[in-house]
Order: C-alpha cells, then structure tokens, then sequence
C-alpha cells in the first residue's frame, strides 16, 4: 500500500471490518424495515456497551460484575436532566459524560486498591447499592416503574422520526468505536493491554498501576454511560432494571461470545447476542432453555468466542490478540 | 419504649437467617473446596421444594419426602458435576460462572416442563401447626424447627469437619489441592462428594420452606442474591463465619423492616459494601 | 388524585350517561334481551359486501411467558385461544379467519411489539401483564400505529395519562384498572366494623396507588379510620415473615393487600402460620380471588372474622348471565380449569375488536378506533363499555367473603358490587 | 560517593525473619554481588529495597532520595531498576511490545533498535513473547530494564536456568555495562560473579556474613564454610 508509515501502523483488519460495518449500518433504513432498523439500533447500543466493558475486561484484566452501575448513572442522568433541568435528548446526552466521569472516578477511588477479586466482589455491591437506592428514592427515580417520557424532541434537536434517531445513535456509535480504536492503537492502548497481561511487573517499569487502572475504568465507565443515556432517550423510558447485576453482566456474556481478547469481539458479541435472543424468543415459552444450552455450548466448546473459533480454522487472522483473561 | 416488637422481629429475622444459612452453606462449601461459584443453587433449591411437594403428595410422609429431595438434588449435583461441571474446573472463573448460569437457565425451564407454572407447596406437618405468642405474633413451630435445624446443621458441620477422616479431607482439599493430591488425597472423588454434600443441602433448604414458602419456577432468584452476599462479607472460606453473618443479617433485616421500611435494602446493601471496603476479604476471611 | 366528596358528586353527574346504559343493560338483565342490544350494536352498517380487505386477521398476543410469574401469559394464552377457536369455528370476523402470534413480554417488550408489528404483520396487539411493559409499548404506539388493548395491566397511567392526556388514541384496555385494588377497596372497607387499617402492597407504582386511593378514598367515606402500619416488600418477595410481624406488632384490626399471584399464596399461607387471622378481624385481598391463588390455597384458603374480602378483575361467578355460564363451561372444557380474570379480560378483548371490525368493516386503525370507543358489548364480565374519552372498558367485579363449601376452589358469598361509573375514576382525572 | 544505602533493613514473613537488620552501602561506579544459599534472604532483600514488599523496619536511600516509603513505580523513575528471577514479561505481547513499554516513559524507537541490536533479539521482534525461548526472554527482561536508563540495575538470577552459551552471551554483554551504570547481580554461578564484580556481599539466614572484595570473600572461612562448602 502507498501510504506513510505513520498511517499504515493504523491501518489493519479491524478498522476495515469496523468501517465497513459502519457502512452496512448506515444503508440500513434504506431497506425502510423499521424491525431492522430498531434491532440495528440495540446491535449499536449494546456494541457501544461491551466494547466499553472490555476495555476493562479483555485489555486491563479486570472482572466488573457492576457494569450496570454505569449504563444506569448514564441512562438516569439523562432521564432526570432531560426531565427536570432542560428538555433536549442531545443535551441530556451530553450532561451525562461528566456524570459518568465522576462516578468512575469515585468507583476507581472506592474499588481499585484491591486486588482483582475484591474488584470484582466491590463493583457488585457498588452496583447493588445504586440499584437498590433506584428503587428506593421513589421521589427522585420513580422506584421499580422508573422515569417515562424521556423526550426525543427537544428545544435544541429532534429526533421523533425513527431515520433522524437512527442517524443520531449512528454517530454516537461511529465516533466510539473510532475512538476506541484509536486508543487501542495508542501508547495507552498498549499499557492496558499491558496491564492486563502482567500487572505487576509494571511498577518496576515506572509506571503506576492504579493509574492505569483508573484511566481503563474511566473510559469504561463513560462509554458504558453513554451507551446507557442513548438507551434511555431510545425507549424513553428507564427503570432500575437496568442497573441490576445481571443486566450489568450481559455485556460480559458479550465479550466472551465474540471473544475477549480481540478488539471487536465485544461488538461481534453484541451482533450475536442481540440476534440470537430475537431469534430465540420466537419460541415464546422456551427461549431461556435454548439461551441457557448457547451458553453452556459456549463455554465447553467455543471458549475463544466467535473470533477465536474463526482464527483457529483460518490461521494467522490479523485481528489483534489480546491475552486471554485470568482471574 | 416497648422493646417487645424488636424481639418479635429478631426473632422472624432468626428464622430467615437460618434459611439464609443453609444456602449459604451449601454456596461456601462448594466455592471453598471445588473452587466454584454455583450460579446454579438456587436452582437446585427450587429442585429439592418441587421434589419435596411431589414425594409428600404421593407418601405424605413429611420426613421420608424431606430425605428423597436431599437425596435426589444431591444425586442431581453429582450427575451434573460428573457431566458438565468437571469439566470446567481447569478454567477460568468466568467460565465456570456463565456454565452455571447455564444450567440455572436450563434447569428453570425444565421445572417448569415437569412441574407446571402454577404454584404449589404443602401444608405445614399437623404436629408443628401451633406456636408460640410473642407479643401477638405467632413464632409458628414450623419456624422454631427452622431455626434448630440450621442451628444442629451448624453443630454438625463443624463436629464433621473436625473430627471425621472425611470432614479433614475436605478441609485438607480446601486449604491446598494440590499438596492434597501429592499427599494421596483423592480430589476428584472430594469433588464430587462436596457438590454432592453441596447441592443436597441447597436441596434441603428448599425441601424444608415448601411448607412456609410457596414454590414456583425460578423462585429462589431473589434469595441467591442474599446468599451470595452473605457468603462474601463473611469472607469466602469460613464456615462459623458463614453462620454468624447469616444470622446477623436475617436480624438486621429484618428490624430494618420494622424501623425504616422506605430505605430497607438500600441500608443492608450499605452496610454490606462497607464492609467490603474495610475489609475486602470479608469479615473472617482471610486475605 | 383525591376522591373527595365533591368529587364524588360531579362523578355521579358524570357517570349519569353509564348509570342509564347501566340500568338498561344491567348485569340483572336476562340474556335475551341482552343479545338483542347487542345484535343493534352490530347491524349498523350497511349490509352489502361486507368484507375485510385481508383474509386473516392476525392479533399479537404479549403475557409474561417465563419466569415465576408465567402462569399469567399462560391465562392470557388461553383466553386468546378460545376466542380464535370460537369465531373461526363460526367463519371468522366477516368472513376472515383470526390467527393469534404469542410473544413473551419479558423478552424485551418494545422488541416483542415492534417484531410482532413489522414482522409477523399484526393487525392488533392484545395482553401485556405488567403495568411498566404496557407503559413502554404504549409509549411507542403511535410508531407501531396498531391498535393495543391492554387486558391486565392495571396501572392508572395507561388511560389517564397516555390516551387521555397525551391522546395516544390506540390504546385500550378492557381490564378494570387499579381503581378496583383502591378506590372499591376502600368502598368494601368502609362497611366493616374496624377502624385501624394496616396494608402491605408491593414496593412498585401499582402497589403504592393501590395503597393511596384505599386510604385517600376509605378517609373520604369515613373520616374516623386511622391507617396504623404500612410494609412495602419490593417485587419478587419470596418469604414475609418480617413484613408480617411487623405488621402485627401494630394495634391495626384489618389489612388491605394488593400482592397478588405467587406472592399472595405465600403471603396468606405465613399470615396464617404467624396468627395474622387470630390479629385481623377483616381482610382485603384485592387479587385475592385470581384463579392460580384460589387453587394453590384451596380449602386452606384463611378466612377472617368479619370476613376475607377478595375481587379480581373478573371472577367466574359473577354474574350470574347466561353469556357468563357459557363462556365458564366452555374454558373448563377447553383447559379444565376455571378461567382466570386475564383470561376473561383477554377473550373480551378480543370480541371488543371483533365487534369493532365488524362495524368498521375496514382494519384502518382510524375505523377500529372510532368503531371501539363509546362501544357497549355484553362480555363474560358483564356489560363493557367503552368510555370514549381514557378508552377504558368501564364494567363492574364485586368484592366477596371467602367462604370454603368444598367446591374445587373456595366460593365466594355476600358479593358486594358497586355501580362501576361510581367507583371509576373519570376525565379529567382531577 | 554512595548511590544506595540500606540502613538495619527488616522483613519478617509471620514468625520468619527473612531479612535481619540488614544495613550496607553501594558507592557510584561499584559493581556488587550479594550471594548466599537458597533462603538466605537475597530476593527478599532486593524486593523490600525495590518495595515489592514492605520492609518491617530500616530505610533505603537513593541517589538521596529517602526511599522507603515509596511506592515501586516511583522508585523505578529514579533510575533504580530490577529484574525478576522467573522471567516477569508481557507474555501475550510482543517483543517489540514488551521493549516499547519503558519506552513510553523514557527511550525513543531508535533506542530499542540499539539495544534489540545489541542484545541480539532483531529477528524475533515481531513474534509473541510466549513463543520465545527462555534464554531470549532473559535477554528481553535486561533489554527491557536498560531501556528505562537506569543509574542502578538489580538483576536477581540473570543466568539462572540457561545454558552455557546464553550465560556467555549475558555476561558479555554485563561487562559491557559495568561502566555506564551501577550492577548489583544476585547469583548461584560464582564464575560469573566472579567475572563481573568488584565486591560481594555475603548473606545467610537474613543477615550480611561478609562484604568484601571478591578475593577477600572466598578466603573467608565462615563464608567457606556455610556457602562455598555446600556448593
């Protein structure tokens, strides 16, 4: 390829994949298919979501079981902002990423000094506590029925038509995922993965690895609270749901579907899960059997994900390998 | 101030303790030996309830049936640790946990495939009907046996564990597997003796609240929750402090229920990540 | 919010229009003459080419299909079914055959809708058990722009707020709302000799205005009640016992409860084993006479010393109508068991849109919804009618004294009925 | 002029003191071996110096900074840097990865080629860290730690585990840098602490039995006795 070397470092088979899904989504309300449109919109969302958490997850190593604590800071700050302070989706969106900042922040501060299974056990309380006060504080959340008539028409942008909505989410979606990109090509990119793969031996290299865990929890938990305002201004309804712990692990169960230890295995997983359960539950009575059976086939089989599945027959797959995870 | 309130509640929350405690005890022994966290016990919970409504229907024999829903959750356990769950011991936790989650999800529908989606349950044993007036509440008898069995459980795990060849082997494979093995331990066989001992009690815990609790397809959801949450702010390996926390927290709750109903979990779930955060490893783990 | 006493009075004057088609259709009128309106209701069109455009007409079904509460989608199911099975089995709804597509709503409900909508090409969508999944889909109806008849969600929002306030005209409902587990609650309470009330409802927005209209409205009718302990277990309660004794650790000497399913089966069975009968003198169950509770508690089903006063959002002995006798007879058969409300609520539901369609003759959602509002339909329930404005089926359930007769399940005596334009609350929901 | 200084430095492990008051000095330019039989506290004392692990008493000062109550990644930015005696690396990233890592913070891609190029490791630079064989590992953990700039490097066991040609090829390229920056090697192979350094101290059961010059210490007969007898 003709290109300088600067820009031929960042080219490689994930930003080629992610483009051209990006293309593939953005041709999709051509088709006029609203059911695709709406399933495109959840593939987007919950890819925004677990690209987040495996930030955490698949390059720092660490288990979060209170991913649901941020999707829900996210989805219920842009509720009450857009409710109570200023009735605009777009500024509500965007009054929720300081939120998410401070939370991860708080969250590192409270979660971080311990090791990765005390990681794991605080995140869950953490997010058990914020869902428990969701349904509590009636007079602020609305309890267990949550907050309805999130506005999707505001002062400053609106969004009521499905196309212009579809458009709106495709941009949060894009500039994620390039963003992510971008950082995984990065320095930083390359010190998470780090962290992941030998935590300890990073100290004696200089550098701290609080901090490090800190900047992979922070980006985390600002995409994840991204993904979960534009969640809230798509159903425009929000209740505590999600911020309960097995909402929180789904992003989890979507990373190791698409395969943990792969820069797009978390959007891959997303792909799959969506799909799966939409297909799954035309079996009305019985769809959780057949998730259930997907997920123990998975484990006993597909432990790689979808990725690894596909590197293992075609070999030599550039798509980046991230170290496997380990409690 | 009349303080009789605050007992009777004390005393209901001794009762949910106890029942808190034989989940729990079944989650840590599982977790401390085989190194697994059971997503799956409560479904092996509802299991032995369903167990126990069907046997007493058929016998109505309340001990009998009581034996047959250990036995057969117990022997459930072992089916599926011999099938599925040993196999997933060499791998990461994340694994083991989604494996079983699986199995939750499956066993759920299945129980709802035998046993229907109504509710069902069975009457509390004739003998045990009355109880005791505390303060215009009824400590039903059915409770106070509750409270004495988690209690002689209690007892009894510990004589076991310290003065049985088996009770040291399973302490002996808790501590260390590997010197375990290298001392010609046979692990494999402790395994599936514990997820036995394991999932016969979660069988148990159900069996024993058919008559309080009624019984429908992915009940104990709720309950798994408290259990986890006691096993881990107890600490993960300590049997006494399993029961300690138990009990605490049934109390607690239960008063909490009493003085500030508006704010009841929120407070629990305070206290609980306080004490994470002061003490990670739990309140007698060790780190 | 409030029923005051003024309130009251305007709603009478309101309800004046209810209070005739009341009187005339009554649920004491014999089932003759009761078809003969009916047959006026649908032979108003003209009767040439009376045909739908389509040759199926296909209804969405949505219920709670998994989990612990799935006998509800189960009921739903069934009342559907038997709804289809009869009209095709008398050549369908002008001739097109009625075809039922079933979807679990806790399966992401919007998803549900929008795929029974855009994919499997429903006409309607009938069902929802849960207030919260009905408040979604309703929020996104006019997207969807299929007509949706709620038929067990019971929360007020529904009609008040999305059809009345916010004009989200495709929405129906042909359950009674919570104005049943409040507002007739407090008019049953009123009657009994007691004046310290207790209530334990459910941590979520049913629960809690099922609490708020009991006491707001008991207040209203006798002013010397005092509430003494109120208990909010969240959703999903799987033992009381510590609700309960701190409910009897008060001096109350009745209770009000709108926990219903599971939930409820537990709930009496504890409040049995804890003396909560010995304590209360009366009891009101606002859900209490849900078939799936019935059964699970059967003879063991507690009765109070001034009586455990139970309703539901139909029962199958009330009333007493040919129509009614029919439509039990014919679900035993079918599913051999007695019907539960849902499936009451839905088989109506689903009438409702065929007398629409047969008036309409067209499935242009604008025709249906102009066929279906201000309808008058003689239903297993009784007399529905279809208050134009909030689009509520306006019919009436008694509240009745759990008595055990060694029946299949316990039967009910001294059956307390309100006039539903009563006990209803009305636009403009003030 | 001293770089290090370890002022009656303690570790205990429970009941077990593994290092006892332990106090020495390191001048600039000296290169230093601390050797002792298996237990007798030379990792210990290299990671409480480092802060691997907390000391239970004494102080550590660097280039004049009081050290120890710093945290490790503070102390690696002074300059004083250490390896691992089983290979610490990034194992799922690669060579020329894991040698960008100090990078970050203080070398430039022209530095890893010079050291890659000096260390010999150019033609597996692309390969994953997992797949190399032990003695390049090694060489990547020293490649590694010489990219940070250190004033001072504590190797614990650079040859251990390596045949006779890798330890040749480690020693060459040790002498090489004896000059340019202080070396503290702990070592079993007493040809190769003999090769590289100007003075060794001696441990055993915690404490220091000897600090000397090399062949002071091996006409020593405590240290004859319990470490070079055995041996």
């Amino acid at each position: 390829m003709f290109l300088p070397p600067r820009l031929r470092v960042l080219i490689d088979g994930n930003i080629i994949a992610l483009l051209l899904f990006i293309g593939f989504l953005a041709v999709i309300p051509l088709s006029g298919h609203r059911f695709y449109m709406y399933i495109a919109v959840l593939i987007m969302i919950f890819g925004m979501f677990a690209m987040g958490y495996n930030i955490l997850f698949g390059y720092a190593g660490l288990l979060s079981f209170g991913h649901g604590l941020f999707f829900g800071v996210g989805a219920y700050s842009v509720a009450l902002f857009t409710l109570n302070v200023y009735r605009d989706p777009l500024v509500g969106v965007l009054f929720s990423i300081p939120i998410a900042l401070l939370t991860s922040i708080l969250v590192g501060v409270l979660t971080l000094k311990h090791g990765k299974v005390y990681f794991a056990i605080l995140t869950l309380a953490l997010s058990m506590i914020f869902w428990s006060a969701l349904v509590k504080l009636r007079w602020i959340t609305g309890g267990t029925d949550g907050l309805t008539g999130i506005p999707k028409r505001g002062v400053l942008v609106d969004l009521s038509a499905p196309t212009t909505f579809y458009y709106f989410i495709l941009v949060f979606f894009a500039a994620i995922m390039l963003g992510l990109y971008a950082l995984n090509k990065s320095r930083y990119g390359l010190l998470l993965r780090a962290l992941g793969a030998n935590e300890d031996r990073l100290p004696f290299l200089g550098y701290s690895t609080f901090t490090l865990r800190m900047i992979a929890l922070t980006v985390s938990g600002v995409v994840s609270a991204l993904a979960g305002s534009l969640y809230a201004v798509f159903y425009s309804v929000v209740t505590p749901d999600v911020a309960y712990w097995t909402f929180g692990a789904e992003p989890l169960v979507m990373s190791l579907i698409g395969g943990s230890s792969y820069f797009l295995g978390p959007l891959v997983g997303a792909l799959i899960f969506v799909s799966l359960t939409t297909a799954v539950a035309r079996f009305a009575e019985y769809w959780m059997l057949l998730l259930g059976a997907a997920l123990l086939a998975m484990v006993l089989f597909f432990r790689g994900g979808l990725l690894g599945f596909l590197e293992s027959l075609v070999g030599g797959l550039k798509l980046g390998v991230y170290r496997r995870w380990r409690f | 101030m009349d303080l009789t309130p605050f007992l009777v509640q004390a005393l209901t929350g001794l009762y949910k303790g106890s029942l808190y405690w034989i989940l729990a005890l079944g989650l840590i022994l599982i977790f401390g030996v085989v190194r697994v966290i059971n997503f799956a016990h409560a479904a092996f919970y509802v299991t032995g309830s369903y167990i126990m409504y069907t046997f007493y229907n058929h016998t109505g024999n309340f001990i009998i049936s009581l034996i047959m829903a250990m036995v057969l959750t117990g022997a459930l356990g072992v089916a599926l640790e011999v099938t599925v769950i040993r196999r997933v011991y060499k791998l990461e936790t994340i694994y083991q946990l989604l494996a079983t989650f699986g199995i939750a999800l499956i066993a759920n529908e299945a129980q709802k495939l035998i046993w229907g989606k109504g509710v069902v349950y069975i009457p509390i044993p004739e003998t045990l009907k009355g109880g005791v007036s505390v303060g215009g509440v009824i400590l039903n008898h059915y409770m106070t046996l509750i409270i004495v069995a988690g209690f002689l459980l209690f007892i009894a795990t510990i004589l076991f564990m310290n003065n049985t060849v088996t009770g040291l082997r399973i302490r002996a494979v808790w501590r260390d597997p590997v010197m375990s093995e290298a001392l010609g331990i046979n692990t494999k066989l402790t395994y599936t003796l514990v997820f036995f001992i394991g999932t016969a009690l979660a069988g148990l815990g159900g069996a024993l609240t058919v008559p309080l609790i009624s019984v429908g397809p992915g009940l104990a959801d709720y309950l798994i929750v408290t259990a986890f949450i006691i096993v881990v702010v107890a600490g993960l390996g300590s049997i006494t402090g399993a029961y300690i926390v138990s009990i605490l927290v049934g109390v607690f709750s239960s008063i909490l229920v009493l003085t500030i109903p508006e704010l009841d979990i929120v407070v629990l779930y305070m206290i609980a990540a306080l004490i994470l955060l002061f003490r990670p490893q739990g309140l007698f783990g060790e780190r | 919010m409030s029923v005051d006493r003024r309130g009251f009075i305007k709603t009478l004057g309101a309800g004046v229009a209810g209070l005739v088609v009341g009187a005339v259709l009554g649920w004491a009128a014999k089932p003759s003459e009761v078809r003969e309106v009916t047959r006026t209701v649908t032979v108003t069109a003209p009767a040439v080419e009376r045909k739908l455009p389509k040759a199926t007409v296909k209804i969405g079904v949505l219920g709670i299909r998994s989990g612990l509460w799935s006998t509800y989608g189960e009921f739903i199911e069934q009342g559907a079914r038997l709804a289809a099975e009869e009209i095709n089995a008398r050549g369908g709804i002008l001739g097109s055959r009625v075809e039922l597509a079933f979807r679990d709503e806790q399966a992401d409900v919007v998803k549900q809708a929008r795929e029974l909508v855009d994919v499997e090409g429903v006409d309607f969508i009938v069902g929802i058990d849960s207030s919260g999944n009905a408040l979604k889909v309703g929020g996104i109806i006019d997207e969807l722009g299929k007509v949706l008849v709620v038929s067990h969600a019971a929360t007020h929002r529904l009609t008040e707020e999305l059809v009345f306030k916010e004009g989200k005209k495709l929405i129906f409902r042909s359950s009674v709302p919570v104005y049943q587990d409040g507002i007739l609650a407090a008019y049953i309470a009123k009657d009994l000799p007691v004046r310290k009330w207790a209530g334990i409802n459910g941590d979520y927005e049913f629960g809690r205005v099922s609490w708020d209209l009991f006491t707001k409205t008991l207040k209203t009718l006798r002013p010397d009640v005092e509430f003494v302990v109120t208990q909010w277990p969240k959703f999903g309660t799987e033992d009381f016992t510590p609700f309960i004794s701190a409910l009897l650790a008060s001096d109350a000497e009745a209770l009000h409860t709108s926990i219903w399913a599971i939930e409820l089966v537990t709930l009496q069975r504890q409040l049995t084993a804890m003396g909560g009968y010995k304590k209360f003198k009366a009891v009101v169950s606002t859900l209490g006479y849900s078939m799936d509770v019935a059964y699970a508690l059967g003879a063991e089903y507690p009765t109070a010393e001034l009586g455990t006063w139970v309703s539901a959002r139909y029962m199958w002995l009330y009333p007493s109508t040919k129509i009614n006798k029919e439509f039990v007879d014919k679900f035993k058969a079918r599913w051999g068991k007695l019907p539960a409300y849902s499936a009451e609520t839905t088989y109506s539901a689903i009438y409702m849109l065929k007398a629409a369609l047969e008036n309409a003759v067209s499935l242009d959602p604008d025709a249906v919804i102009k066929a279906l509002e201000g309808m008058v339909i003689l239903t297993p329930a009784g007399v529905r009618w279809i208050r134009p404005e909030d689009h509520q089926a306006v019919y009436e359930v008694p509240y009745g004294r759990i008595v055990h007769k060694g029946a299949e399940v316990p039967l009910l005596e001294d059956l307390k009925a309100v006039p539903a334009m009563l006990y209803y609350r009305h636009p403009p929901f003030g | 002029m001293e770089i290090l200084r370890v002022e009656n430095v303690t570790k205990r492990f429970g009941g077990f003191v593994a290092v006892n008051n332990v106090s020495f000095t390191v001048n600039r330019g000296e290169t230093v071996a601390i050797i002792g039989p298996n237990g007798a506290g030379k990792t210990t004392l290299v990671n409480v110096i480092t802060k691997r692990l907390e000391p239970d008493g004494g102080s550590v000062f660097f280039d004049g900074f009081n050290i120890t109550r710093l945290p490790p990644h503070r102390i690696s930015k002074l300059g004083l840097i250490r390896t691992f005696q089983t290979v610490s690396l990034f194992p799922t990233l690669t060579v020329r990865e894991n040698l960008a890592l100090p990078g970050l913070n203080a070398g430039t891609t022209s530095d890893i080629k010079r050291i890659a190029g000096m260390l010999g490791l150019e033609e597996y630079m692309d390969i994953v860290v997992a797949k190399v064989p032990l003695g390049v590992q090694k060489l990547i953990e020293l490649g590694m730690s010489l990219l940070l700039k250190p004033k001072m490097l504590i190797l614990d066991e650079p040859v251990a585990g390596l045949g006779a040609e890798d330890r040749l090829n480690i020693v060459k390229v040790l002498s090489g840098l004896k000059s340019s920056l202080n070396l503290i090697i702990i070592e079993h192979d007493m040809d190769v602490v003999f090769a590289l350094v100007d003075r060794i101290i001696v441990m055993d059961k915690g404490s220091i039995i000897a600090d000397g010059k090399p062949e002071e210490v091996r006409e020593n007969k405590l240290v004859k006795e319990i470490y070079l007898g055995v041996e």
